[in-house]
């Protein structure tokens, strides 16, 4: 309890310094400015070989700047790195990697064109003795490390061609081939499901005995426990303490990191009470598959959605929960897709999203970067892009009333950003996501669907993000919620569906449903009848 | 030295200004124009060439030229239109603003300038095409690599030559085809008639590059010494027509004038009040192997 | 402390508080003028080298007037740019659009309102089907309007059988038709739409391409900056997926851009052919290049999402004040060249916003040292 | 099952197997033929309207010699556009070296290698500056390229002051000099490196243009597909900031690489020169088009990260045989231009990956109704 108290001081390490060990890293007085922002002030931190350490503050605290110079993604910086109890110089991510440090980016950083085996020994290509690409031992090689994380993707797909979950993946078998000493994963599971968490957790466990320094940066605290052994905070880029996992509670911590105590519950208890009136209902949906895929997608979809419900989507990694929002929502070629979506009795059959759009749908998509945001624009334009119609008089558009809106927008949501006007590009992780929920509310929607919405949010957010869905539900608008944590399903939803492998294997009221109910439905595969031959 | 040797001498001290403004420096024609310009400007120690313009072969920018030498109030404004009807109205702007212009060798669509310089075109054509009469007693086929289809000297020099060759109906022209005045272009487009017609007796390139790359096609398949190759131009460089037909690569060119004599003599006539020709057409010189050398050094600015 | 430029660690302090105000409203107002920095220095040279020469209202006309053909298409290849796309065909298209102006002028006697109108259709039917091909067909879009570039040029020279052709037409009577002469006042040199006199100033005429460009800018930078449709062009640019995702139809914005831009191409033709008073088949040849270069060099992105009109007239001005700047101070051809190329690149260098501030941070160290070294010097203060 | 292509809902089993095997198979090829089919066409097309006359060695290596030295620079092109930049400067570089080879040769008198080897390093010099100033001054490299293009057109003009420059120097005796005649071996027509006579086909020669241009084709084939420094060109182009992350040296790379593309201009100089035995001050213009052309012809994607030498070469192949095929077959001036704009769509849509297959989806039932139509009547069978 008291250890809290060491909040506020820079008191560096304890843990370390006792033993009078020479700590592996040391990282002292960093500061980092960027242009308006603090993003770090005279933070200073140690770790031990061996040591898991877990990294912990609000969106924008500067988790990942931190991290980032510890990487040489940024040349310019104030402070010092030491490794080994000597001063080292790292100023570009080849400085890094010299010095067995290997990172995973909060952000997905792949080459799409090129193979997943070229991108994993991109910078540090194997080669024969003629001095070519040795083609052959990456190849193995890579086949090697997605097996030691049982991914069965062959080598030389291009990597423009996984999922989300699948990148994910290859950017944590690429940290791990460069054999670090020191490796940093900044939200390495925001996108993996429980299944691939568990795997990447042995695998850090194994690390960790074999030597290697792990910082490990999460907003999902529960997974901390068991995994990490030290907590550093961090609080609007100051240092605010580091503490033995064991010695503080998980409401220390929140405490910590929002510089309050916060209750913290999942604000919808009680089913939703408004009469039930249908708001969705989507019958026998099934989307066909593309040149070179090997199984549907989806497979005859059914349920209902009713004004004020939440319903979550629960199913392992590929499972097809995004692709059953993104049919609703008209993503794909009608030609692709075969069943019915009803929105409120009427036929949807939504065309494009510009069309699911102005029926009152509303979809937040799981890749912001690639798929929500523009990222080199601004906040105010990111934000208003979908729902300028509502301050557009015949054909301008009125500014004022989209500052308005923009500025509401900000602090309903609580964007850390210096102005509306400032490039999404330089937004922390979690505000970014923050910009992607804003845009989509703004389009005054009667249906949300939200895939992965909390990706990356941290604790305070996401009860606000939670809090928020409840009043909506309250309201009467319907919500779907995709979600790879089944504590958030448990926690928000009416009824839960579970997909597998694009069917659905699975419906579940809420209170009547277990983790372990969800996880065997999500892994029955249904007997489906061989499809070509059974369609005439 | 063929320059005119009585150099002007006035009483006035002052230096005129003269601005020419070219179409094209990059062709060897207009580039030999301009030294010679340049060379015969000398020789009148009162006039002061400015540096000359070149449009690249753009009227758009030539006009803007044209209009930023008479805002500098220049005392002569020479010009080489690109084309003609683009360059009427900044010519009728000098002539409002009372400089006097001497226009070389492309005319344009107003009188109101103080004189034309200028060879002729259809007459360059006619001597090449008589020149194939010659070649030719018997006949045969005959190609022809044109300049850009709408550049006015091209379809001067075709009607020319055509006018003139029809005289023998055994002579045919059996293909034609638009190289741009360019020598890779003309190449290029030889080897594909040597490839494609059996028998070529005559080449004639409406400019010696176009000619000479012919040549080049043609003797790359030793096939050069079965053909006769006729040009246009006949310049006094290294690399030019005269040379070529000294060395038997061309059989016969044109010199087609530059005109840059003359327009050195007018500008000095002009600035001193002395009257000149309105119009001033400027004869050809045949270019053959037995006169080529004599006319080289006649007309070699080099040292 | 917050709104504070450059590097924090120097000290501050020993600058009067006063002092740093102004500095800082002097830097606020030249990083607004940043952008424009280029021109600046290029007019200023103008005037420096040839005073009234070069700052004359028929010299400024008559060279924004010998531009802005080019310029309209830079305004319509902005528009391409910003969805990150490139409109090769933009000079083919008004060279096609001239000598149609001219044919309707000399062989259908139609009015110059009429030719405008007709011309824009044309050109946007080229435009329309470059928009078509690189969206529906999704070919890059270099690759569809460079073949357009050759198809129109194709076109344009096989309907004028490689001849020019004049758009002064005389009557009987040697004069010109009433729709010739009216033609005139698209662009024809010294024949203004209208003159007044002013006080002080004299006499001012208004030049129909200066007006015409300058009335295009404006309503397309107003096009972008204030309507939904402009919205969704940086949409589709910055992101084409998110663009879909959010409502925007990628599909419609990207035809209705290359349509625009073949528009403006047609608007601009007439201009062209006016001005030249003849529509030569080879006009507009390699105006493409003057009108990517304007959109670049004023900031445009050719990734996409980024760019103004503003930006863009800006460049254009650049592109032609230096010539003529250079073309008035006699500068010989082959160096103009040279120098045009270094100057674009020096231009471009100096209006990228944070130079100033940036070039401040290395020079403020230096300041700070010299008036601290003069402070303590007694003739100071 | 699993290869299986197109609607499933159809009924497949109506095909019996060993004809959907045949199918299957032909498919295949037919997919791997894909990326060539533009290519094949034209070279089908010019086989059966001029037979032999296209068909022949002479005419072949005539067609692809023309094109060889923008085939190099589309090479250089092809790597500057996998890093998402452009370089247009290319020509103007192209027109510089060889204005150098030429003045190398008739006024220093120096042999043919050691001309080549003084254009590379002057090409490659100029490259430099053009990766130096895009990576480190951070301008987009089109402004950059454009600029260059200005300051080399205007250097080598001022260096030959106009004037081409003929190769062919003569001695007292009337022949030529042992270096001019040797230089002419570089590219003048008719002046193959070695002739040798093959049983059945005749006399071959060897033409050092078509010659040079392949091997220049093969190596950065090579450096590209099997080297560390090809591997990360890809990775600069598809995410630079991906490539920084994993320690590529982006800067290095993009200098590299335009250093490497004005090298390959310095190596096509000496081509050019010999080619038409003269250094013409204009030689090489707007051939940057051409080298831009070939590559997005081949596949090469303005937005970096894809493409491939071969697919280079097959997009100069295609351009050059279509002029060829067109001038044996006398298709007019104008309409060439029309023509080769349509073909160039053509070929590009049909060589794109896929297009069969998704042609197929749509094909598939009318085939399948057909077959099952033709089966109920009683003649089939
Ligand atoms: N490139 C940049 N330019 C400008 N500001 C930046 C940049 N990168 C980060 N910032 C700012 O620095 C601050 C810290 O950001 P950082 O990404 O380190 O937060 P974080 O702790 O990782 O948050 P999250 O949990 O949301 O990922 C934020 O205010 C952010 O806006
Ligand atoms: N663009 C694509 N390219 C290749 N395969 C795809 C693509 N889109 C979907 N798939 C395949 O469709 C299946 C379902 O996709 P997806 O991973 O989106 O499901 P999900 O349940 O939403 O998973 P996630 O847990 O990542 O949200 C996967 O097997 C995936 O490989
Ligand atoms: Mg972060
Ligand atoms: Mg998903």
């Amino acid at each position: 309890m008291n250890t809290i108290a060491g909040a506020g001081n820079n008191e560096v390490l304890p843990v370390s310094r006792e033993d009078g060990k020479i700590p592996l890293l040391e990282m002292v007085k960093i500061t980092k400015r960027f242009p308006g922002v603090q993003a770090l002030n005279e933070v200073s931190l140690s770790i031990q070989a061996g040591e898991v350490r877990a990294l912990l503050g609000e969106n924008g605290a500067g988790k990942s700047t931190l991290m980032n110079i510890l990487d040489g993604v940024f040349s310019e910086y104030g402070g010092e790195i030491l490794i080994d109890g000597r001063t080292v110089s790292i100023h570009t991510p080849r400085d890094a990697q010299k010095l067995g440090i290997a990172m995973i980016h909060q952000e997905l950083n792949l080459v799409p064109e090129l193979s997943i085996a070229d991108n994993i020994f991109l910078g540090r290509e194997l080669r024969t003795n003629w001095g070519t690409l040795d083609r052959k031992r990456m190849r193995q090689e890579t086949a090697a490390l997605l097996a030691e994380l049982d991914i069965v993707i062959p080598p030389d797909r291009p990597v423009r061609l996984l999922r989300l979950a699948e990148q994910q993946l290859i950017e944590v078998a690429k940290a791990l081939s460069l054999k670090a000493r020191i490796l940093i994963m900044d939200e390495p599971t925001s996108a993996l499901a429980d299944a691939e968490v568990a795997r990447l957790f042995r695998i850090i466990h194994r690390l960790s005995a074999s030597g290697v320094a792990i910082f490990y940066i999460s907003h999902r605290l529960e997974e901390l426990l068991g995994l990490a052994h030290t907590v550093t905070v961090l609080r609007d880029g100051e240092l605010i303490g580091t503490h033995q996992l064991t010695s503080v509670t998980r409401s220390d911590l929140i405490r910590m990191m929002v510089g309050r105590p916060l209750h913290e519950v999942f604000p919808k208890t009680e089913e939703t009470s408004l009469p039930e009136q249908e708001l969705l209902r989507v019958e026998h949906l099934s989307l066909n598959r593309r040149e070179g895929e090997s199984h549907r997608p989806l497979y005859d979809i059914s349920f209902r959605l009713c004004a004020g419900e939440i319903i979550g989507l629960a199913g392992l990694m590929g499972a097809g929960r995004t692709e059953v929002l993104e049919t609703i929502f008209g993503v794909y070629p009608r030609h692709r897709v075969s069943g019915n979506v009803y929105l409120k009795g009427k036929l949807l059959n939504a065309r494009s999203p510009r069309q699911a759009i102005r029926h009152g749908l509303a979809f937040a998509t799981e890749d912001r970067k690639s798929q929500s945001l523009i990222t080199r624009l601004s906040v105010a334009f990111n934000i208003t892009l979908a729902a300028l119609k509502l301050f557009t008089s015949t054909t301008f558009i009125n500014r004022k009333k989209e500052d308005v809106a923009v500025i509401e927008s900000i602090h309903r949501l609580r964007i850390k950003t210096s102005q509306a006007s400032t490039v999404v590009d330089t937004l922390s992780g979690g505000n970014q996501q923050k910009v992607v929920l804003a845009k989509c509310l703004l389009t005054q929607p009667q249906v949300i669907l939200l895939d992965e919405p909390t990706r990356g949010i941290d604790v305070g957010a996401k009860a606000e993000i939670y809090e928020l869905m409840s009043r909506l539900a309250r309201s009467g608008i319907g919500i779907i919620l995709v979600s790879s944590e089944l504590l958030e399903l448990l926690g928000m939803c009416d009824r839960i569906l579970v997909l597998c492998e694009g069917s659905l294997t699975g419906e579940f009221r809420r209170g009547e449903v277990t983790q372990e109910m969800i996880l065997e439905a999500a892994t029955t595969q249904q007997v489906r009848v061989n499809a070509s031959k059974h369609s005439i | 030295g063929q320059g005119p040797s009585t150099t002007a001498t006035t009483t006035s001290k002052k230096v005129f200004v003269v601005g020419y403004s070219q179409s094209n420096n990059a062709e060897p024609y207009r580039a030999q124009l301009n030294l010679q310009l340049e060379y015969f400007m000398k020789k009148y120690p009162d006039l002061k060439l400015l540096p000359i313009t070149d449009a690249h072969q753009d009227s758009t920018t030539q006009v803007g030229h044209v209009q930023s030498f008479i805002a500098q109030h220049v005392d002569v404004l020479i010009v080489s239109p690109n084309e003609p009807a683009p360059l009427t109205a900044p010519i009728e702007q000098a002539c409002a603003a009372h400089i006097p212009v001497i226009i070389l060798d492309r005319s344009v669509n107003t009188d109101c300038y103080t004189s034309f310089i200028g060879g002729d075109n259809v007459l360059a054509g006619e001597k090449a095409g008589q020149e194939a009469l010659q070649l030719l007693p018997n006949g045969g086929n005959v190609v022809e690599l044109q300049g850009i289809l709408s550049d006015q000297p091209q379809i001067d020099r075709d009607k020319g030559f055509r006018a003139a060759i029809a005289a023998n109906p055994k002579i045919k022209i059996i293909a034609s085809r638009e190289a741009k005045w360019l020598k890779p272009n003309a190449t290029t487009i030889m080897q594909q008639w040597l490839s494609q017609y059996p028998k070529i007796d005559l080449v004639y390139g409406q400019n010696d590059p176009m000619a000479l790359g012919a040549y080049l096609a043609a003797s790359g398949v030793g096939k050069a010494s079965r053909m006769k190759f006729i040009g246009t131009d006949g310049l006094a460089i290294p690399d030019g027509g005269i040379r070529a037909v000294q060395q038997g690569q061309l059989a016969f060119t044109n010199i087609y004038p530059t005109c840059a004599q003359q327009a050195a003599e007018y500008a000095e006539n002009i600035v001193h009040h002395q009257s000149v020709q309105h119009r001033l057409t400027l004869g050809i010189t045949e270019v053959t192997p037995e006169n080529a050398p004599a006319l080289y050094k006649q007309y070699y600015l080099g040292s | 402390m917050k709104a504070d430029l450059g590097n924090p660690a120097v000290q501050e302090t020993s600058i009067p508080p006063s002092r740093r105000e102004r500095l800082k409203r002097i830097l606020a107002i030249l990083g607004s003028l940043q952008g424009y920095i280029g021109l600046i220095l290029i007019v200023g040279f103008g005037i420096l080298s040839k005073g009234s020469i070069f700052w004359d209202g028929v010299n400024l006309t008559n060279a924004i007037g010998d531009f802005s053909s080019r310029g309209i298409l830079a305004v319509g290849e902005t528009l391409v740019i910003l969805i990150a796309g490139i409109d090769l065909s933009v000079g083919s298209l008004l060279g096609f659009c001239s000598m149609t102006a001219a044919l309707l002028l000399t062989t259908r006697g139609l009015n110059p309102i009429e030719i405008i109108l007709i011309s824009m259709i044309v050109g946007a039917t080229f435009g329309f089907l470059n928009g078509f091909a690189t969206s529906w067909l999704r070919i890059q879009s270099f690759i569809v309007t460079l073949a357009m570039l050759s198809i129109a040029r194709g076109l344009d020279r096989q309907l004028s059988n490689n001849v020019s052709v004049g758009t002064q037409t005389v009557m009987a009577n040697g004069q010109l038709t009433p729709n010739s002469s009216a033609f005139q006042l698209l662009g024809t040199p010294g024949h203004n739409l209208f003159t007044f006199t002013l006080p002080f100033v004299g006499q001012v005429g208004i030049y129909y391409p200066v007006l015409a460009f300058l009335v295009v800018c404006i309503i397309f930078q107003f096009i972008l900056s204030r309507t939904r449709f402009g919205r969704h062009i940086y949409a589709v640019g910055g992101n084409p997926t998110a663009a879909r995702l959010s409502g925007v139809n990628v599909t419609l914005i990207t035809i209705a851009v290359f349509t625009l831009s073949g528009m403006l191409a047609g608007f601009a033709g007439p201009i062209d052919a006016a001005y030249s008073a003849s529509a030569d088949p080879l006009a507009g040849q390699s105006f493409e290049l003057d009108a990517i270069a304007a959109a670049v060099i004023g900031g445009a992105s050719l990734v996409g999402g980024k760019g103004t009109i503003i930006g863009t007239l800006v460049g254009a001005l650049i592109l032609t004040l230096l010539d003529n700047v250079m073309g008035l101070n006699a500068v010989s051809d082959n160096w103009q060249l040279v120098i045009k190329g270094l100057i674009v690149i020096v231009a471009v260098v100096l209006q990228r916003p944070g130079v100033f501030t940036s070039v401040l941070v290395y020079i403020r160290p230096i300041v700070t040292r010299i008036r601290s070294e003069r402070r303590e010097s007694p003739e100071s203060e």
